[in-house]
């Protein structure tokens, strides 16, 4: 068997670009070369630009068959995130992907799936949420609890007052303050507060959480004590990343490469290592 | 009715383009005229600190006096410490100290002339702002800078802050391919040399003179850098050993640098136009041959002059230089030390002239008494003296601009160091 | 008997590395300053075949301390990429057993998963190995307790192997490409007797060990002890957090990458060299640092080579070759360390209702 | 995108030898290119006039601090910057200027001067210890290899990674043997930023860290270490007071064999 090579890089032309908060923005992307793009939910990129290395990020779009778009939700916060922030339409990046096991959309037939993110992880989860709603019929209940620290920095908030209207999902979002309007009616409060009184069957639960390692470490408790079992747990971690096809060592927790055994895990798989917050 | 004139002052705030930090104040009254180099360079206290440090450190830490002639503290010092506990040097251990210390002349040289002095005769604030229209001289200075900096980076590590040199010898000699690359690199620039001789040479420089006394080291069989006796334009010479029974140190009021003397002669000149002045006969034939060109004659009693005399020392230590790197056939030596206690003073060449370092240890090789002299310190007394002439002399109450800019070109001829001068 | 052994004396070995030269460069043991190091041969008899070990194992021939991956040229229209193409083919000579393992494990690393390292690939297929069966045991190797040597028990991912036999070598050849190498030379069959040679000097020197750590159950008792107090104490009282450990030894694979962009922005090196997990901000992310303690830092080392690894690649990431303790400053040995877990395995002694 | 804007530079000498100025000018090769992107709003030693009001884009500080009006101008400085960099250990380390913080004031001003009337010096800090810096170009002086980082992210529009882990890693990537190991000298490098290409080790020398310490250095570790190979506690003292004595990584190693006051 022909391994792929860990130097394919790709171009990526930039279509369209969507502010979601000050710092978050949105980016259509299409690429130059390949007319066919395919990747799953929770799979990621490694994006470049000459000078500043790469960075790892998700998709938040879901690939349609036969086109070559795709988006990418990015907060700035270090180096090749402010560059591409200076970008604009027609930009070009680029990118070597897609990386990774994503979300278990095998999985989904039957269950009640409780979708819990926060600030830009939603971005990740998106693509899962777009494809849970696409196989709606398959699925018993769906969940999205999302959490921010104030309305203005949730992101997709077109997307959220949909999601809100639409009687196929379930809505909870939660802020830590509230200013005097927000379209999106969200709650005051942690997004551990608002798990509980959700209609879940335990025995076909299913969860996918996505934020701050912190927040994931606090749900995952909490939805235990509540009786969930840790395999129904499915987590999107975080790490440094060099390279994304498993050499660099950078993203390893215990046995674990994040950028090719995650960056989904299984609680159960990851729990036993040091070095995470969970 | 008679008006009495107003006292007229001159003040120059942190004189640009020198090496560390001074002001310049020229009183002209009707009668006298008083003159005052405020160096306020903060003191950084070496001669405090050296005290309680150990022998071994004592050459990276002198190195740092100094960012532009690093090499000459760092050889003066080990000569000090050398003489201290009585070792001698082998001449392979000589030999390239005396490359480094001609190199590190050389390169500083350029320096001072090409980035300090010119931008003065071209009316330019600075040499970067002159860069792009004197292409020539942009690449003359680089590449002569660049060939000069290998010497110093090959055999020390780096050009600033060379790390190989140390007490009896060097950690690390270089292989002879290395040293004839360096030759081949001084082949390069020599036309260069020249080229910057003749630029230097034709300056328009005020015809001004003044009676000094010149002092350097000289020694029997070369041009002295490290090694030599002190010599005088005005006759006498002495040994290292009695600089401290000829020379004198104070300190003054207003200035953070000391002032040295001669004893019982007053302020004289160190420096390239001291060294040519008293060492003209023992350059090389070229150089000889190019000072002619350039219609330079000894002894010559022009201060500004002293940028003819650097550019002729460039000139003079490429050649120096070469001669060195290539008759060199290096061999391995481990610099071997054996610590006794004593005092010790060594004097060198330094680019701007006289360097004094004197270091008495105790029996650990522990610095107990720490002497540092520099050439700015020497030279102090005898710019001020020179200001004074120069002021008395083109002083015009309608342009006291033009003699405002004639001290601070007289002063940036000396090429003092005032970082230095405050250690 | 296996029919592609033969004998060759050592001065015929010699001019046939010569005669190698000439399409290889040849890479060996040679002496600097009292040590051993791995080093392009200029000279054949500069080879030193009886050195025992080096600071660097010849990974840094095939994985190179610090490489450039590709560069990339940012054009108005797009980028254009040069990825590195050639590389001279090389003959490795000397290896011992445990550099051999290693080496193996990288490939485990770099080619053996989902993707193929571009520049590992291309080094290691114009690499040629000759392996060497040691003939000395050092005070701080145990190859023999990670089951690595110090003889080669392996007969495939790598070329010659050689037995020093005295005047003479034992030279089996264990890939195609040897083979064809051996062939002009007409060398005499090996008999009998020099593999019973061989044997009786494997077992001399498998006794010879002062080294040894009980691999049983040891990937087990390293995870349930993530907090043993052993990576605290260590940490503070003796790790610098200096690399070294990790930079020595022959299987250690993680590295950083740095752009190195030229003035005008156009021209861009993507360079990638040996980054190390004893470096404080080997996991920092945004807002995080993983491993910010020392302690943790020290953990990820030792669990890594001696239990993680184990899941991750089906070996232990350790080879026994003792590089880490050798260099390491302070002789930290990872050995001492996870038998103190052994004899005081925390997580088991609470259960059992003894801590 | 417009990447040709041409970056206002400011450089301030405070107490030390200038060499880091002077490393400035010699960039070597790299000097036209560098200066092309430059515009030399403040530089004293390259040029006259300029003023210190500013504004500047990047601002190069050298020298520690050791007197009050420093103090005051850095401040000024820092408020008209919008990159301020210390370079060289003076800057960043307290550096060669540092060593006599270890004896009190009054001592060093005597042993030096006759008459101490005029001196208004004080200890000597580096730039952090007095306002906020956006990096640290180390070295002594400072490191070329940080220095183009430093423009290259500039014209990018990048944070700087400036080198930040110790000499040893250096030193193996280009395959020293161990000094400390192999020839039992007491190398500072473990505990050493990095950045000067492991220089010493590789002329055969000990690192004797005029580069400071690296973050999160473990000095008393490698003290007790020193002590071990035989190392006198004055010895050990010196070797963590000789370019950073103002640093608490090295100051760990230093009070455990004398008094840093
Ligand atoms: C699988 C995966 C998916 C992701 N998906 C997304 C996504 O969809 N959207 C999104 O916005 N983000 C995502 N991220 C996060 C993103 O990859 C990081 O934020 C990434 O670091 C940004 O790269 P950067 O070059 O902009 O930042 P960097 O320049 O790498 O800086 C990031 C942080 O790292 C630290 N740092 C880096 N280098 C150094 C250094 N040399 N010295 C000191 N500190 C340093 C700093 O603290 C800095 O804040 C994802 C990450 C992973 C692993
Ligand atoms: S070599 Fe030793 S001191 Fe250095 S990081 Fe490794 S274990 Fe720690
Ligand atoms: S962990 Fe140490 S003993 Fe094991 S292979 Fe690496 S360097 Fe050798
Ligand atoms: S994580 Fe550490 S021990 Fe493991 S390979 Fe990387 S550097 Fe080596």
């Amino acid at each position: 068997m022909v391994m792929p090579d860990t130097l394919a890089f790709k171009t990526a032309r930039i279509v369209d670009i969507f502010q979601e908060t000050a710092e978050i923005r949105s980016y259509f992307l299409s690429l130059e070369e390949e007319e066919d793009f395919q990747f799953t939910p929770g799979q990621f990129n490694m994006l470049g630009l000459p000078g500043v290395e790469e960075a790892a990020i998700s998709f938040s779009s879901l690939a349609q068959p036969g086109n070559n778009f795709f988006m990418h939700t990015i907060a700035c916060v270090g180096n090749v995130t402010s560059l591409i922030e200076r970008m604009e339409i027609d930009g070009k990046l680029l990118i070597r992907g897609p990386f990774g096991y994503g979300w278990p959309t095998e999985e989904i037939v039957g269950k009640d799936i409780l979708l819990v993110a926060g600030g830009v992880g939603l971005a990740p989860l998106r693509p899962f949420l777009l494809y849970c709603l696409e196989k709606r019929n398959q699925i018993n209940n769906l969940y999205l609890v999302y959490g921010a620290r104030t309305p203005e920095e949730m992101v997709f908030q077109k997307d959220l007052m949909d999601w809100q209207k639409k009687e196929e999902i379930s809505t909870i979002y939660c802020v830590d303050k509230l200013p005097e309007y927000s379209s999106l009616l969200p709650n005051v409060g942690l997004v551990t507060h608002f798990l509980e009184d959700l209609q879940i069957d335990l025995s076909r639960a299913l969860v996918c959480m996505c934020g701050p390692e912190i927040m994931m470490r606090f749900v995952a408790r909490k939805l235990l004590l509540q009786g969930y079992s840790e395999k129904d747990l499915y987590l999107a971690m975080e790490r440094r990343m060099r390279c994304g096809t498993g050499h660099c060592g950078h993203c390893q927790i215990g046995a674990k490469f994040v950028c090719q055994d995650g960056p989904i895990f299984q609680y159960p798989d990851i729990k036993p290592f040091a070095d995470t917050m969970l | 009715m008679d008006q009495q004139p107003e006292p007229r002052t001159i003040s120059i705030d942190y004189l640009a383009r020198v090496e560390g930090e001074t002001d310049l104040v020229v009183k002209i009254g009707e009668e006298d005229l008083d003159i005052t180099l405020k160096i306020f360079e903060p003191p950084r206290f070496f001669e405090g600190f050296l005290v309680g440090r150990k022998y071994d450190e004592v050459g990276d830490i002198g190195s740092r006096i100094c960012g532009i002639c690093p090499i000459s503290h760092m050889t003066t010092t080990l000569q000090a410490v050398e003489k201290a506990m009585g070792i001698d040097p082998s001449p392979q251990t000589k030999h390239l100290r005396r490359l480094m210390c001609l190199a590190q002349i050389v390169a500083s040289h350029i320096v001072h002339l090409y980035m300090f002095a010119l931008p003065d005769y071209f009316g330019y604030p600075g040499f970067v702002g002159m860069m792009p229209r004197f292409e020539k001289e942009k690449n003359n200075f680089l590449h002569m800078k660049e060939a000069m900096n290998r010497v110093g980076e090959v055999i020390g590590g780096r050009a600033l802050n060379p790390i190989s040199l140390v007490v009896n010898g060097f950690t690390q000699i270089p292989a002879k391919s290395s040293l004839l690359s360096l030759a081949q690199g001084i082949e390069k620039v020599l036309p260069m040399a020249r080229e910057t001789a003749h630029l230097i040479g034709r300056l328009p420089y005020p015809d001004f003179k003044v009676d000094t006394e010149f002092i350097s080291l000289r020694h029997q069989h070369e041009y002295a850098i490290n090694e030599g006796v002190f010599t005088s334009s005005k006759g006498g010479s002495w040994s290292i050993d009695e600089y401290q029974e000829q020379f004198i140190e104070e300190q003054v009021d207003y200035a953070m640098a000391k002032k040295c003397l001669l004893k019982g002669r007053g302020p004289f000149m160190v420096g390239a136009l001291a060294r040519v002045n008293i060492k003209f006969d023992q350059f090389h034939e070229e150089t000889k041959k190019l000072a002619e060109d350039v219609c330079f004659n000894v002894p010559d009693y022009n201060p500004f002059h002293n940028n003819v005399a650097q550019a002729l020392e460039i000139y003079e230590g490429m050649i120096e230089c070469h001669r060195l790197l290539t008759s060199l056939n290096p061999q391995k030596e481990k610099p071997v030390v054996k610590i006794r206690s004593g005092p010790g003073t060594a004097v060198t060449e330094a680019p701007r002239g006289l360097l004094v370092h004197g270091y008495t240890l105790n029996q650990r090789g522990i610095v107990e008494k720490a002497n540092l002299v520099t050439p700015t310190s020497h030279n102090f007394a005898n710019i001020e003296k020179d200001l004074k002439a120069l002021a008395e002399k083109f002083y015009q109450p309608d342009n006291p601009d033009d003699l405002k800019k004639k001290c601070e070109q007289l002063i940036r001829a000396y090429d003092p160091c005032f970082s230095c001068s405050v250690h | 008997m296996p029919k592609d052994a033969f004998v060759i004396e050592k001065n015929q070995f010699s001019s046939w590395l010569k005669k190698l030269q000439e399409s290889f460069q040849l890479i060996g043991p040679v002496e600097k300053e009292g040590h051993f190091v791995f080093s392009l041969i200029e000279e054949v008899n500069d080879l030193v075949m009886d050195y025992d070990t080096t600071m660097l194992g010849p990974r840094k021939f095939i994985f190179l301390p610090e490489e450039k991956i590709c560069t990339i040229y940012q054009k108005d229209q797009g980028f254009t990429i040069k990825k590195v193409q050639d590389v001279p083919g090389q003959l490795l000579i000397g290896v011992h057993s445990c550099d051999l393992h290693a080496i193996l494990v990288l490939d485990k690393v770099f080619l053996l998963k989902s993707f193929q390292d571009h520049n590992y690939r291309l080094r290691r297929e114009n690499t040629l190995i000759m392996a060497l069966n040691c003939t000395k045991v050092c005070p701080t190797c145990f190859c023999s307790s990670m089951g690595t040597g110090p003889f080669v028990e392996l007969d495939k991912g790598f070329d010659f192997l050689l037995t020093d036999c005295g005047e003479s070598y034992l030279i089996e050849s264990f890939s195609e490409k040897a083979k064809d190498l051996l062939l002009p030379l007409n060398l005499p069959q090996a008999d009998d007797s020099l593999f019973k040679k061989k044997e009786q000097l494997f077992q001399e020197l498998k006794g010879r060990f002062i080294k040894n750590l009980d691999t049983t159950n040891l990937v087990q008792t390293l995870l349930e002890n993530q907090d043993h107090p052993v990576w605290q104490r260590t940490a503070e009282e003796r790790c610098l957090g200096c690399t070294n450990c990790t930079m020595v030894c022959p299987t250690c694979f993680c590295f950083n990458v740095k752009d190195k962009i030229s003035f005008d922005l156009k021209e861009c090196d993507r360079v990638r060299y040996w980054d190390s997990c004893q470096e404080l901000h080997f996991a920092e992310v945004h807002g995080a640092n993983y491993r910010s303690s020392r302690k943790a830092r020290l953990r990820q080392f030792v669990t890594h080579k001696l239990a993680t690894w184990v899941e991750q690649f089906g070996c232990f990431g350790c080879i026994g070759c003792g590089r880490c303790m050798y260099w390491c400053p302070t002789h930290i040995d990872l050995t001492e360390m996870a038998k103190e877990v052994q004899k005081s395995n925390f997580k088991r002694m609470r259960e059992d209702g003894y801590a | 995108m417009n990447r040709k804007k041409r970056i206002r530079l400011g450089v301030f000498k405070y107490t030390c030898c200038a060499g880091c100025e002077f490393q400035l000018i010699f960039f070597q090769k790299k000097i036209l290119e560098i200066f092309e992107n430059l515009e030399i709003i403040y530089f004293r030693m390259g040029e006259s006039g300029g003023g210190e009001e500013g504004p500047f884009d990047l601002v190069l500080i050298d020298g520690a601090i050791t007197e009050a009006w420093q103090a005051d101008q850095l401040k000024k400085v820092r408020q008209a910057a919008k990159f301020l960099l210390p370079i060289g250990s003076c800057a960043v380390n307290g550096g060669i200027p540092a060593i006599k913080n270890s004896t009190s004031e009054l001592e060093m001003e005597k042993r030096v001067y006759q008459q101490i009337q005029p001196l208004h010096s004080m200890k000597a800090h580096p730039v952090d210890d007095y306002v906020k810096v956006d990096g640290y170009i180390k070295g002594c002086p400072m490191g070329e290899k940080d220095l183009v980082e430093a423009v290259t992210s500039l014209l990018l529009g990048k944070r700087a990674n400036f080198i930040n882990y110790s000499v040893c890693v250096e030193c193996k990537l280009k395959g020293n043997l161990c000094l400390l190991i192999a020839d039992k000298l007491p190398c500072m490098g473990p505990v050493t930023n990095a950045g000067c290409g492991a220089l010493c080790p590789s002329y055969g020398r000990a690192c004797y860290a005029c580069w400071g310490p690296m973050e999160d250095a473990n000095s008393r570790a490698l003290a007790w270490q020193f002590e071990k190979m035989g190392l006198e506690p004055d010895d050990i003292f010196r070797k963590f007071t000789q370019y950073a004595s103002n640093k608490l990584e090295f100051r760990k190693g230093a009070q455990l064999y004398g008094s840093t006051t």
